[in-house]
């Protein structure tokens, strides 16, 4: 970690009578605090030096005592603020100490330097809100257009077909007349075995739940004794699918829409 | 002379601004506000003394000839977009939508048996033509009214136009592909499963919601 | 030679109208909308062929020390009034909501850290950030999600919006009041407590985020 920022490693045992009765009034007022890096921000500002040379070490001696002093007059701190004590407490006994060898974790002065960065950063930060606050606001100090004027929407479709599907309709239509005359000839009715044909046919693609009316044959669609007709040859056929566990039925009340699909798994 | 001298000095203070400033404040107070203003509103807001009569005049010649002008509604003043520029405020966008199947193939039938009378689309269908599937082809221009026909009730038939020739690139009807050559191009053999295409063309079928679908 | 004149005529056929015409357009545009209007949508709307950016900067410039002038926001432009006229309009000015410290606090690290994270806000803030005043940014308006950071859990970021912009008057996030300086202190810099250097691999994704957050 780049070291750029310089702190005390001294520790000073002439600590502030000032900062000692600041910490006391902070006490007082704990509760106007927005947690422990807040309150660290404020007391560094007793050090009255430019953020990049505190004393870390000061700041910790500054922070212990705050809480001892709370302690004393028996306010109650929040979690957040011991457990940034318990640390400052364990950043100082690595800042005095010389550096164990055998140690692995993060040296005093990386902890310390980065404390120092996070006070940097919260300070730059309500620094930066605060000339963003500053600044011209619309609606208070530049207005935009008062009376706008409507765009209309004019929207034009247009409809594309080809020749190609002008054909397929019209051999879909033909194709209707040719393989299904027997529907017609042998009139409004529909057996449950053409039902099954249909059927079978279909429920491959019936990923989705769709009505049982959907799968009725066209011609057999309008005219409501051929629809009828269907209909309870469908649904007996459909029966016959479920049975096989090739389809799965479903109602979902008296009277709703019979809903089928394909089996799923 | 020196007494004349504070006493403008002291004027200035209470002085209108230049004439071009209170353009300017015009300018802003009557792009900001949401109504046209009155002179006397717009007394009202700049500093005293300015002269706003004469302030407007000078606006409403710099924007002569823009994009916006001054122009007075009633007794108040507001900008409005040049009237030659009225068709930038109109957003239009073109959307190319599919025929639904109902419409295709009423088309196709017009095409292929005209002159031919709803009925008879009816019956080649096998299913009802709504009205509105028959409205939209002759919006498009691809059909047209022909003769009435001469059987009893004397219906009107359909007919394909110069502009559905034109649409489809054939010269005339009898350009369509008969049904031999349609089976032989494997147009009558390749049948979907029937509903199963499409949910949507399926539905169209039953024509009910024909309406709504080209909302 | 006959060739070529005719060619020619044909071309002017489809010219873009001359440039003095297509700075009226806009501003007739930009006069009819509270919104700004990104180039896209103004290219949209004006004839084939016209050069906006280039008649965008004409315009600006005509506005220049006037009642209004032409912003840009984003890649968007908007005709706003000049800020020293604000005293003008006591009537039209909307009384904002106060924002608490937090809520500040949260939208100033968002704006200047974009794209960060919930956690990232907490670790700068030194406390936990309420759903309360993320909420209130969003429902402001000014700030939104931005893409997932690429880190263990792909948590959700926040970016500042076009109408923070707006609203604050920056034409981008680089005009925000003292950034540059930021960024060189390495005040900006995501650097992780010692010890933890290993966890965050998204340490050289902070910087190149920062030009592309308004896709």
């Amino acid at each position: 970690m780049p070291d750029d920022h310089s702190y005390d490693l001294q520790f000073e045992e002439s600590h502030d009578v000032s900062a000692r009765l600041v910490a006391e009034a902070l006490v007082v007022d704990v509760d106007g605090f927005e947690g422990p890096l807040d309150l660290l921000l404020t007391l560094s500002r007793t050090q009255k030096v430019d953020l990049r040379k505190i004393s870390i070490l000061n700041l910790a001696e500054q922070y212990l005592a705050f809480v001892e002093e709370a302690k004393r007059l028996r306010i109650e701190l929040a979690a957040d603020y011991l457990v940034m004590a318990a640390w400052l407490a364990f950043l100082k006994s690595r800042l005095l100490l010389p550096p164990d060898p055998t140690d692995e974790g993060p040296s005093g002065e990386e902890l310390a330097a980065h404390l120092a960065f996070q006070l940097e950063r919260l300070e730059a930060m309500r620094r930066s809100a605060a000339r963003l606050m500053a600044r011209d606001q619309l609606g208070r100090d530049f207005f935009a257009r008062g009376q706008t004027e409507d765009v209309t929407r004019r929207k034009t479709v247009k409809y594309s077909a080809t020749i190609l599907d002008l054909m397929q309709a019209y051999a879909r239509v033909k194709t209707r007349d040719d393989f299904e005359p027997l529907h017609m000839k042998r009139r409004a009715v529909y057996t449950m075995e053409q039902a099954l044909e249909r059927l079978k046919g279909l429920i491959g693609y019936a990923m989705e739940w769709a009505d049982l009316s959907t799968y009725l044959p066209e011609a057999w669609r309008l005219d409501p004794k051929k629809r009828r007709s269907a209909t309870a040859a469908t649904f007996a056929a459909s029966l016959e699918m479920v049975k096989e566990g090739k389809a799965e039925i479903r109602q979902d009340d008296a009277f709703a829409p019979i809903m089928l699909r394909k089996k799923l798994g | 002379m020196a007494e004349n001298r504070e006493n403008d000095s002291i004027d200035s203070l209470f002085d209108a601004p230049p004439m071009a400033e209170q353009e300017r404040m015009l300018e802003a107070i009557l792009f900001a506000t949401a109504e046209p203003q009155t002179v006397k509103a717009l007394e009202d807001r700049l500093p005293h003394g300015a002269d706003v009569k004469e302030a407007l005049t000078h606006l409403q010649k710099r924007y002569e000839g823009r994009g916006v002008s001054l122009v007075k509604v009633g007794d108040a003043w507001a900008f409005r977009t040049a009237p030659d520029l009225g068709f930038l405020m109109q957003k239009e966008s073109v959307e190319t939508r599919k025929l639904s199947r109902a419409a295709i193939e009423t088309l196709a039938i017009i095409a292929y048996h005209q002159p031919v009378t709803r009925a008879e689309i009816e019956e080649i269908r096998g299913v009802s033509v709504s009205r509105g599937t028959l409205d939209l082809l002759l919006e498009l221009g691809w059909i047209k009214l022909g003769r009435r026909k001469m059987t009893p009730g004397r219906p009107v038939t359909f007919i394909v136009t110069q502009d559905f020739l034109d649409h489809f690139g054939l010269e005339s009807p009898k350009d369509l592909p008969g049904i031999k050559e349609l089976r032989s191009a494997g147009l009558l053999d390749n049948r979907p499963p029937p509903g199963m295409m499409n949910k949507d063309e399926d539905l169209d079928d039953e024509d009910s919601d024909q309406e709504d679908m080209f909302d």
